[in-house]
């Protein structure tokens, strides 16, 4: 079974309450040396067998018409998943 | 893992196996089985189980769904007359809901349920699926779900674990909830060290139907199908029922982790109305829902209730991972799956109606003649058992009672040796620290996270006293619900404590005008192989049930949740009460605050020296010691009749019942409603007026020239009175002592909760 | 005059708008949102809830929903459409509004009784109201804040398009206390809180969301 | 400005509603090649300058302690963000 991964990230110009209560928060565990904290989604969809270059098309479909908002957010990166989980 | 289990794994054994190996070691122990109960199984099918079986013994005879200790007790219920006021109830305990008549072809149901172990470990996923849990429970009554409450516990409210459980449990109850379209109405929210590293997450839900809409959960007529249907099985807390809520967690967390159960309310909703419709179609013979113990619990129960068999192809479950075993299925907690058993000619029928609403449906098996439940996997059968023996023949335990040691000592401590305040100056700054103290504070942190008004039926919800829904828009007829418990009381005297909750509960119900109706009930105690705490539960369960049958109200359904302890230190015990009543038409109900300036304000019943276990003791001293305010159904009965005439007649315009804190927390609560305040002269002794926890008291406004008929309705139904002021005013006034404006009540009230949960 | 609901799988207030359209004196019709037929209603409500979830975003899987074929070149044509939260969610899905709705800034889900301002009358859907009035009406939700660029901020401001504002505080961090907003044509308005909860006497904090429906009964009296 | 990238996914034994509700969406826009669909999230934290082995290590622990739940997620992956987005 192949599997193609699709980051979306929400657009920079935006507000992202998710991040910013995460930076809020990390320094309370220690951990203080990030400047900023941004929240998006990663969707892993399965396929049978290989990951074709259709596979790929319909992926890239899928994330500009469905998986991501224009308005708010960017699709970074639709590619196969790779063995080390990138 | 041991050598037989790596068999169980490879090997499938079915009862040929079973016959042919009687020697082959068994995990039993491991799931949880006593050596005798182990036994016993091996008595009932005259061999040693299957893995299959084993499961499912292991599953159902666990304390959570044999009712084990608790079922001698428990019986007690039983003797009490199974009817409302309003009559016969429909159905009783035993079912999954008590359903009862409330009159014009309507009836409801409703039920309380914990979900306290797995809250701990997950507490989104666990009160999220605890909402779940309740609402199926109704639906598989023929019910529409109406509404949800839900008593909440938590230990101090500056304990880092409170941060870490408490805001995952909101906001698990809330995103399930209000997913579901189902508004909460009201519950509880209550901080004390004894719940540290053990919340109580008690969940209720109240649903509504027309009389011959009513199902029960049986499996009757040979041929017909047993049908599943819902969301896929997985390996949602397999063995959870036995490991959750059996074990006991030791100071560094729980014993053991299993996979805890993830919630999908879109699902839910989805087979809500599903379901509904399903009814409406009459398809549907019998059903189930699948909660605690999954399919073992559903097939075993259904094939017990119904008058034959039952066959089962196991191998048909729809799977979301392939890799499950056999026994693992059976015992799979997945969630949002029902059983239905459908006559094979509505079968058609019923699957159309599934696949309308994308609810996938599989049909398993079918109702047999004779008395087995046999499951197949692949072909070969796996299980053969009488479905009674899993279901209803589990251990009965008679466990070892003892009146706790401490308690002796603990009665003797009482609030007689405490200061009290010595001057108005410290009657005042006390009012204010028991106001603004955690367990008397406003609860908007919470509440604000629910919808209260999905379906537009919600006639009151917090802060109100009791949560009240209307049934059928036509006429208005509704209902109001309370649930109640005062863990401090029921530590001083879980007897009282019992009877004190119930009071409450049904005072909180009936201050709105409502008839007390019934009762449903979710025990949360310590573990059971506790003398102690053993005799505290048996103590509870005597008091509610002579409290019950003085008002004349049954105990419809409930639940026990034992293990509540960490390490060898038990909970306060806890039998949190819900009273639900019935209101004709629900705009006709008072509600609690003072809408009006110059109505004059009574109190009725009267207040006793009662100190002990109350929120000035607990917050002010720091103390619990003592004994209980003294119960008297009688004049709980008599003020409910004496509402109930007075708001009928238009002659109450608020009620506020006096409970935590005592009658200055009540005025407070009063005037800080709608910015009304109020002169008050206090009957007797500031002190104990203001903060003494007497039972039977509410305090009502009177609209102009109604007085008369109020003081009518108290002498007629016995119920003592006083005038003691009248609203106005932008503070609360209490002559001769102090004042504070609401202003400042309100300030301390409201700032306690987002101070300690949000740092401001 | 019939208005429609549409009942996507989790929708929780298409009941609600149901019973405030009867109310108002409409009648009320039920749309299934795998038919894709808009069953000749004179206008349509997107009613509040949690279709499918709100997994993924909220309104994005409802926006792909069959009777959304329909309605969708409807609303362009100028057909009336009310958008109630998790609907204002799937109007701004499907671009027949602009902007987006959000997490609320502290991630919790939030109902309260909320006072709006009504900054346009000129909709199909406020024309019974008095402009600048303060009505006050159900709020509740966890995704309600309303976000929009800039540019598209000042064109809303700039074109009368902001039908209702937040006051006395804003509820949920919209961008510039912006509860509710219209198309260019005036006949599709979103806003997140809830008019149908504010129609009957005991039932909700006010009576101040009538004026929706009767609104529409009258515009959709004129076509 | 470096990037640290952290991927979190829900445990392929626990249920994942999103991705089943996606699933069930895409193919209504001819979108039918995938077998399964999981939603997880992505968290993309910014430090001023190259991102060091103790960015990684702190990430690393963020990852574990607080943007992740070990009861129903893993922490897939925590990289440094490379600069065609993955
Ligand atoms: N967890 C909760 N969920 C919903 N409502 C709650 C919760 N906790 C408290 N409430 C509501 O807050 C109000 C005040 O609670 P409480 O003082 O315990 O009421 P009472 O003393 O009348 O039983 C009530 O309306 C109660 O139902
Ligand atoms: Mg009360």
């Amino acid at each position: 079974m192949g599997h193609v991964v699709i980051d979306v990230m929400p657009k920079t110009e935006i507000l992202d309450p998710q991040g910013q209560a995460i930076a809020g928060a990390l320094p309370r565990l220690g951990i203080d040396q990030f400047a900023d904290v941004r929240q998006g989604k990663r969707f892993v969809l399965a396929v049978d067998g290989d990951v074709t270059q259709e596979h790929l098309a319909q992926a890239r479909a899928a994330a500009e018409k469905m998986l991501s908002n224009p308005v708010i957010e960017d699709v970074v990166s639709v590619r196969v998943l790779e063995a080390d989980g990138r | 893992m041991s050598d037989d289990q790596a068999t169980m794994t490879t090997v499938l054994d079915t009862v040929d196996v079973a016959q042919t190996s009687p020697d082959a070691e068994q995990p039993w122990q491991e799931l949880g089985l006593k050596q005798d109960e182990y036994k016993r199984i091996r008595e009932i099918l005259e061999r040693r189980p299957t893995s299959a079986e084993l499961a499912m013994y292991s599953v159902m005879w666990s304390e959570h769904c044999s009712y084990k200790s608790s079922k001698v007790h428990l019986r007690r219920f039983g003797d009490l007359p199974q009817e409302t006021p309003r009559g016969k109830q429909l159905a009783g305990i035993g079912e999954n809901a008590g359903v009862i008549d409330i009159g014009q072809g309507w009836a409801v149901t409703f039920k309380i349920e914990s979900h306290n172990h797995p809250s701990y470990i997950e507490p989104y996923q666990g009160a999220a699926t605890g909402v779940g849990g309740i609402v199926r429970d109704i639906m598989a009554m023929g019910a529409r779900p109406i509404a949800i409450m839900d008593p909440l516990r938590f230990g101090r409210i500056d304990h880092p674990d409170t941060a870490r459980v408490l805001p995952g449990i909101v906001a698990g109850v809330g995103g399930y909830g209000n997913c579901l379209g189902l508004p909460n109405i009201g519950g509880e929210l209550v901080f004390d060290e004894c719940y540290q590293g053990n919340p109580l997450v008690n969940a209720l839900c109240v649903g509504s139907l027309r009389h011959e809409d009513l199902h029960l959960a049986n499996a009757s007529g040979v041929g017909n199908k047993i049908v599943l249907f819902g969301a896929k099985t997985g390996g949602d807390g397999i063995g959870g029922v036995s490991v959750l809520a059996s074990e006991t967690f030791d100071a560094d967390g729980p014993t053991k982790r299993p996979a805890v159960q993830v919630g999908d309310p879109f699902a839910e909703k989805v087979l809500i109305e599903c379901c509904l419709d399903l009814y409406h179609a009459g398809v549907v013979e019998g059903i189930q829902d699948l909660g605690g113990a999954g399919l073992s619990c559903a097939t075993s129960e259904l094939a017990s209730a119904g008058d034959g068999g039952m066959s089962i192809e196991l191998d048909r479950v729809p799977l979301r991972d392939s890799s499950l075993r056999a026994e693992e299925i059976l015992m799979s907690e997945s969630q949002e799956r029902m059983m239905a058993v459908v006559a094979p000619a509505q079968l058609d029928a019923f699957l159309e109606i599934t696949e309308k609403w994308d609810v996938e449906a599989t049909v398993l098996g079918e109702v047999t003649d004779g008395e087995h439940l046999v499951i197949t996997w692949h072909g070969e059968t796996i299980v053969d058992v009488p479905p009674r023996s899993v279901a209803h023949d589990g251990p009965v335990y008679q466990r070892p009672m003892e009146r706790p040691a401490y308690l002796e000592e603990l009665q003797a401590d009482s609030t007689a040796r405490l200061d009290r305040p010595a001057s108005d100056e410290e009657l005042r700054a006390q009012l204010l620290q028991v106001l603004g103290s955690p367990n008397v504070c406003d609860k908007s942190w919470v509440t604000d996270q629910y919808d209260r008004y999905v379906r537009g039926n919600t006639a009151q919800a917090m802060p109100a006293d009791a949560g009240i829904v209307r049934v059928d828009e036509e006429s208005g007829l509704g209902v109001a619900l309370a649930t109640d418990c005062n863990g401090r009381f029921a530590k001083l005297d879980p007897y009282a404590g019992a009877q004190l909750a119930l009071a409450e509960a049904y005072r909180n119900v009936a201050t709105t005008g409502a008839q007390p109706l019934a009762v449903s009930d979710c025990l949360n105690f310590g573990s059971p192989e506790d003398p102690g705490v053993m005799w505290q539960f048996s103590q509870s369960v005597d008091g509610l049930t002579d409290a019950c049958r003085e008002l004349g109200i049954p105990v419809t359904g409930g639940n026990v949740s034992f293990y509540n302890q960490t390490g060898d230190t038990a909970i306060h015990p806890t039998p949190v009460i819900a009273v639900l009543g019935v209101l004709d038409d629900v705009s006709r109900h008072a509600s609690s605050g003072w809408q009006q300036t110059g109505e004059p304000v009574y109190l009725l019943g009267e207040a006793r020296d009662e100190l002990d276990g109350s929120q000035w003791s607990a917050v002010v001293h720091q103390h619990l010691g003592g004994t209980p305010p003294q119960v008297d159904l009688r004049a709980e009965k008599g003020l409910a009749e004496a509402l109930r005439e007075a708001v009928a007649g238009g002659a109450i315009s608020s009620a506020h019942d006096v409970s935590d804190g005592g009658l200055g927390v009540a005025l407070a609560e009063s005037a800080m409603a709608h910015d009304i305040g109020a002169v008050i002269n206090l009957p007797g002794a500031a002190f104990v007026d203001l903060f003494s926890e007497s039972t039977g008291r509410v305090v009502v406004t009177v609209p102009d020239g109604e007085g008369s008929s109020l003081e009518a309705a108290c002498v007629r139904y016995d119920v003592p009175f006083a005038k003691i002021g009248v609203t106005g005013g932008d503070s609360l006034v209490i002559t001769d002592r102090f004042e504070v404006p609401i202003a400042d009540l309100r300030e301390t009230h409201q700032a306690t909760l987002p101070l300690a949960l949000d740092g401001r | 005059m019939k208005i429609g609901v549409i009942t996507f799988p989790g929708s929780l207030d298409d009941h609600d708008a149901m019973r405030a359209i009867r109310v108002a004196g409409g009648d009320a019709v039920s749309l299934w949102h795998g038919d894709a037929d808009l069953h000749g209603v004179d206008a349509v409500v997107v009613p509040g809830g949690f279709s499918y979830g709100d997994y993924l975003r909220c309104g994005a899987i409802a926006r792909f929903a069959p009777v959304m074929d329909r309605l969708i070149p409807a609303a362009q044509g100028g057909l009336p459409v009310l958008g109630i939260c998790n609907g204002f969610q799937v109007l701004c899905e499907s671009h027949l509004l602009p902007g987006a709705l959000t997490p609320r800034t502290d991630q919790r889900f939030y109902c309260n009784d909320q006072v709006l301002k009504v900054e346009s009358t000129s909709t199909a859907w406020t024309s019974a109201y008095d402009e600048g009035a303060e009505i006050t009406v159900v709020h509740k939700n966890g995704e309600g804040r309303f976000v929009a660029d800039e540019h598209t901020l000042d064109e809303l401001e700039g074109e009368g398009r902001v039908v209702f504002r937040y006051v006395g505080g804003n509820p949920n961090g919209s961008y510039r206390d912006i509860a509710g907003v219209t198309n260019e044509r005036g006949n599709v308005v979103g806003l997140m809180p809830h008019p149908e909860h504010c129609v009957e006497e005991g039932y909700g904090p006010s009576l101040d969301g009538l004026a929706f429906f009767t609104s529409v009964l009258t515009a959709a009296a004129g076509v």
